[in-house]
C-alpha cells in the first residue's frame, strides 16, 4: 500500500495541511516536507526539504488547488445525482486512488494511494477523531480557524500521521 | 450478431434464474462465450448511461432503473461538461511519474459507482450502476460496441450531436433489461 | 507490440468478432458507387477522386470507433512504425480480410507504402476505355480518405493517396502514406 | 428511370489475342487500355474465385451509410432517395444476374412463370447475395399483379435507424432495386418497392413489393392456358 501525498481543505476551501511522501514501495518514509505553512491571504508557501520526486511538475500549491477543484466538483456532483445524503467516498484512475471524507463541520480530507488501496473511508475517519481532534483541535495554542495552515503542524500531529499511515493495510 | 446475441440473451436468462458465480473474466477480455457472458449480468442493475463526445458535450443520457435523481435535461449538460474538465485534471495530479496517466476510471459513492471509459478518440462512457455491481468494465466495452454498430453505421447520425438512434436505444434496453 | 502480435490480433478479430458478409456484394456496391459518381460529374475523374477520398473520409471519422471497440486497443501506438503495422495487420483485415504489405519506409520513418496484391474492392473492375481514366481515376481512392479520417480521430494528421493501381496497368497498386504532425489533444478551458 | 449501362463493361466479355508491347500488354486491336504484364489482368483469373470470400458487415455497413448519405444530399424528400437507392441496386443486380447465371452454367434455367422467377429470387438469389433466404414469398390476394417477398432483417438496414419525421423511408429500396433488375433480366418487367412492415420479433422486417407490368400478367394467361 503507497500513499502519496495527503491534504486538508477547511470549510473555506483552503488548503491547511499538505503532506507528501516518497513515491517507493515502503509505504511511508522519512516526509520531503514539512507541512503548509502559509499566511493566508498570499498564495501557499511551502517549506520543502527537497524538491519533490512526485511526477507532476506542479508546485505543491497548484497540486492542491487542483485537487481541491476536483474533489469539490466530484462532491457537488454526487450530491447533484443522489440527493444530500449520498457522499462521495473515492474515485480511481489507471495511476493512482484518490479518499475522500468529507466532516459534518465541512472538513476535507483528501488522500492519495496506489490503486489496490481498499477503501478509506473508516481510516480518515481515524485520522480525524485520533488524531485532528486531540492534536490540533484540542491544542490550545493552536488559533480556532487554521488560515494558512496555522497550528496545524504541530508535533504531535505529525507524528501521529507518520505512525498512522504505516499502519494503513 | 447483435440479434443472435439478443436472442440467446433473453433465452438463456430465463433458463438460469439462479445467479451462478460471476464469471471472473479478465479486467479488459470480455468472457469468451456470449451465453456465458449473460448468464452472469443477469442481474445487473445499472443506473444510467452518459454518452460525451470529445469536447465533453453530452450527446447521450439514459435512465434504466431507478437510483439516481431524475434530472432536468440542462443539470445533465452542466454536470457532463463539469465532468470533462475534471476528467482531464484528474490525470494531471496523478503522483506517479509516468506519462500516459489515464484520467478518472471509477468513481464510488455512497449509493453508487460510476465507470467513465474513455476511448481512444476522445468519446467518454459513464455507466452509473448499484455499487457491488461486478465488472462494470465488461458492461461499458459492450456499450461501447452497441455504439460503435448501431450509431456510428447510421447514415442519419451526425458525428458529435446527441444520438437519437432507436436501433442503438433498442438494443442497449435489451443488453441492459434483458428480462424485462 | 510487435508486428507479428499485431497480425495475430488482426486474424482473432477477423475471426472471432467480425461478422461477416459476401464480399462481391461490397465489391458491386462500391463500384455502383463509383459508377453513380462518374455519372454524376461528367467523367471529370480528378472531381471523382476528391470525392471518393471525401466519403472514405466521412467513413474513417466513424469506421475508427468500430475498431477500437473491436479490436479492444487500449494504448496509442508507440510510434507510427507501430501505426503503420495495425493499419496493415489489424485495421484491414478486420474490415477488408486482406493485409497489404508495409514498404519503402522513409529514412525518418515519417512515410511507408501500402503494397496491396489483392483489392476486394476492385474485382470485376475495368476502367472506362475512354483514354482518361486510366490516367486520372483512383479507383479505391475512398480508401485513402478511410485512413486519413480513422487516423485523425486518434490525433494522427496524415497525408494518403495512391501513386500506383493495377486497373492502370501498373504493376502494383501502392498507396502512400506520410505522417504530417501529431494533433495535440485540446485542453478544456481551466474552469476551475 | 433511364437505366443507361453504366461505364464498366461487364467481366464477361474476355478477349484474348495479346500483340507484344514493350511494357503495357494491349489485348485487342479494339481497346487502347493498358494492362500490366506482370501482373493477372481479370480476364486471366476466375470468376468463381470470390464466389465464397467475406468481407466484413462493417465494411459493408459503413460503405452503404455514406452512399445513402452522398444520395440524401442530392435530392429532396424520401421518394427521390428511395429512387436513387433503387438505381444503385439496379447496377448491382444487374451484375449479380449474370454472375450467378453464369456459375449456374448448363444447369441455369431460363424461367418462364412468375411463381418460377420469385422462387429463383427468394432462394438461390438471396442465398447467393445475403448467405440466407427470403424469409417469406406471397401474393398478394386483393390484386393479381402483386407479389410479396419478405426479409426480417434486410441486411442493409441493420444498423440504419430512420429519423421520425422520414418515417416512410426503407433503406431496403437498394434490395429492391437489386430485384428489379434480375426481374427486368428475365424479362418480367416490374416496380419493386420496399417497405417496412415490423413485427414483434422482428422491428426491422421489410417487405419488397413487387408490382408486375400488364404484358407479363397476359404472358402469363397465356402460359397458363396452352
Amino acid at each position: 500500500m503507497v500513499v502519496y501525498s495527503f491534504f486538508i481543505f477547511d470549510r473555506h476551501c483552503e488548503c491547511i495541511y499538505i503532506r507528501q511522501w516518497l513515491d517507493t514501495t515502503s509505504s511511508a518514509t522519512q516526509p520531503l516536507s514539512r507541512p503548509v505553512t502559509a499566511s493566508s491571504a498570499t498564495t501557499v508557501a511551502i517549506s520543502v526539504v527537497e524538491k519533490p520526486t512526485s511526477g507532476s511538475k506542479l508546485s505543491m500549491a497548484e497540486q492542491a488547488k487542483l485537487v481541491f477543484g476536483v474533489i469539490f466538483s466530484l462532491r457537488n456532483m454526487v450530491k447533484k445525482l443522489c440527493g444530500p445524503d449520498d457522499s462521495f467516498l473515492c474515485y480511481r484512475t489507471g495511476q493512482y486512488k484518490l479518499h475522500y471524507y468529507e466532516t459534518l463541520s465541512s472538513l476535507r480530507f483528501v488522500m492519495l494511494t496506489d490503486i489496490r488501496t481498499e477503501s478509506l473511508k473508516s481510516s480518515l475517519h481515524q485520522v480525524y477523531v485520533n488524531l485532528y481532534v486531540e492534536y490540533v483541535v484540542k491544542n490550545p495554542l493552536s488559533p480556532v480557524e487554521h488560515g494558512g495552515g496555522e497550528g496545524v503542524n504541530n508535533e504531535m500531529f505529525e507524528l501521529g500521521i507518520d505512525s498512522f499511515v504505516r499502519t494503513i493495510p | 450478431m447483435a440479434k443472435k446475441e439478443q436472442a440467446s440473451c433473453s433465452s438463456t436468462a430465463n433458463l438460469q434464474p439462479t445467479l451462478s458465480q460471476p464469471h471472473p473474466s479478465a479486467a479488459s477480455a470480455a468472457p469468451a462465450s456470449p451465453q456465458a457472458r449473460f448468464r452472469y449480468l443477469a442481474t445487473m442493475v445499472v443506473y444510467a448511461v452518459l454518452i460525451l463526445n470529445k469536447a465533453g458535450g453530452l450527446i447521450y443520457q439514459r435512465d434504466f432503473n431507478p437510483g439516481l435523481q431524475k434530472l432536468s435535461s440542462n443539470d445533465y449538460l452542466i454536470l457532463a461538461g463539469t465532468f470533462h474538465g475534471v476528467h482531464a485534471i484528474t490525470s494531471q495530479i496523478s503522483p506517479t511519474n509516468d506519462s500516459a496517466s489515464s484520467g478518472l476510471e471509477v468513481l464510488e459513492s455512497e449509493n453508487f459507482v460510476m465507470r467513465c471509459f474513455q476511448t481512444l478518440t476522445g468519446t467518454k462512457f459513464l455507466v452509473f450502476a448499484e455499487p457491488r455491481q461486478p465488472n462494470l468494465d465488461v458492461v461499458v466495452r459492450r456499450v461501447y460496441e452497441l455504439y460503435a454498430d448501431y450509431v456510428m453505421k447510421n447514415p442519419f447520425y451526425q458525428i458529435e450531436m446527441p444520438i437519437r438512434s432507436e436501433g442503438f436505444d433498442r438494443h442497449l434496453t435489451s443488453y441492459i433489461k434483458p428480462h424485462q | 507490440m510487435s508486428s507479428t502480435s499485431r497480425a495475430r490480433l488482426g486474424e482473432e478479430v477477423w475471426k472471432l468478432r467480425t461478422d461477416k458478409i459476401n464480399a462481391e456484394l461490397v465489391t458491386l456496391t462500391y463500384g455502383s458507387v463509383v459508377a453513380q459518381l462518374c455519372k454524376d460529374l461528367d467523367g471529370d475523374y480528378a472531381e471523382v477522386n476528391k470525392q471518393l477520398d471525401k466519403m472514405g473520409y466521412n467513413i474513417g471519422l466513424r469506421l475508427i470507433e468500430d475498431f477500437l471497440a473491436k479490436s479492444n486497443m487500449q494504448q496509442k501506438c508507440a510510434n507510427f512504425r507501430d501505426t503503420a503495422d495495425v493499419v496493415s495487420k489489424v485495421g484491414f483485415k478486420m474490415f477488408l480480410n486482406i493485409t497489404p504489405t508495409i514498404a519503402n519506409w522513409s529514412s525518418d520513418s515519417k512515410q511507408f507504402s501500402l503494397l496491396f496484391d489483392e483489392n476486394p474492392l476492385a474485382d470485376f473492375v475495368e476502367l472506362p476505355d475512354d483514354g482518361k481514366a486510366q490516367s486520372e481515376l483512383w479507383y479505391s481512392n475512398m480508401l485513402c480518405g478511410v485512413i486519413r479520417g480513422a487516423l485523425e480521430m486518434v490525433q494522427m494528421s496524415v497525408d494518403a493517396h495512391f501513386v500506383s493501381d493495377v486497373l492502370r496497368g501498373n504493376d502494383t497498386t501502392e498507396m502512400r502514406i506520410s505522417l504530417i504532425r501529431y494533433i495535440e489533444d485540446e485542453m478544456p478551458q481551466d474552469d476551475e | 428511370m433511364n437505366r443507361d449501362p453504366s461505364p464498366f463493361r461487364t467481366a464477361s466479355t474476355a478477349s484474348t489475342a495479346t500483340s507484344p508491347t514493350p511494357k503495357y500488354a494491349n489485348l485487342t486491336a479494339s481497346t487502347n487500355l493498358r494492362y500490366s504484364l506482370t501482373r493477372k489482368s481479370i480476364y486471366d483469373r476466375h470468376l468463381n474465385r470470390t464466389k465464397t470470400s467475406e468481407l466484413s458487415k462493417s465494411a459493408f455497413a459503413f460503405l452503404f451509410g455514406e452512399m445513402v448519405q452522398y444520395a440524401q444530399k442530392k435530392v429532396y424528400g424520401v421518394q427521390d432517395l428511395e429512387k436513387k437507392l433503387n438505381l444503385h441496386g439496379y447496377a448491382v443486380g444487374q451484375r449479380f444476374l449474370e454472375l450467378l447465371l453464369w456459375r449456374d452454367g448448363r444447369t441455369a434455367k431460363r424461367e418462364t412463370r412468375i411463381l418460377g422467377i420469385l422462387q429463383f429470387i427468394s432462394h438461390q438469389l438471396y442465398r447467393a447475395i445475403f448467405q440466407k433466404q427470403a424469409d417469406t414469398l406471397e401474393k398478394v390476394r386483393e390484386n393479381d399483379d402483386e407479389y410479396m417477398i419478405s426479409d426480417n432483417d434486410p441486411v442493409v438496414n441493420t444498423y440504419i435507424s430512420v429519423p421520425k419525421e422520414m418515417s416512410q423511408l426503407n433503406c431496403g429500396a437498394f434490395i429492391a432495386g437489386i430485384i428489379e433488375a434480375v426481374l427486368d433480366g428475365h424479362c418480367f418487367p416490374a416496380k419493386v418497392t420496399a417497405h417496412t412492415a415490423p413485427n414483434e420479433m422482428w422491428p426491422g422486417r421489410t417487405v419488397f413489393l413487387i408490382k408486375f407490368e400488364p404484358e407479363v400478367l397476359e404472358r402469363e394467361a397465356l402460359r397458363v392456358g396452352s
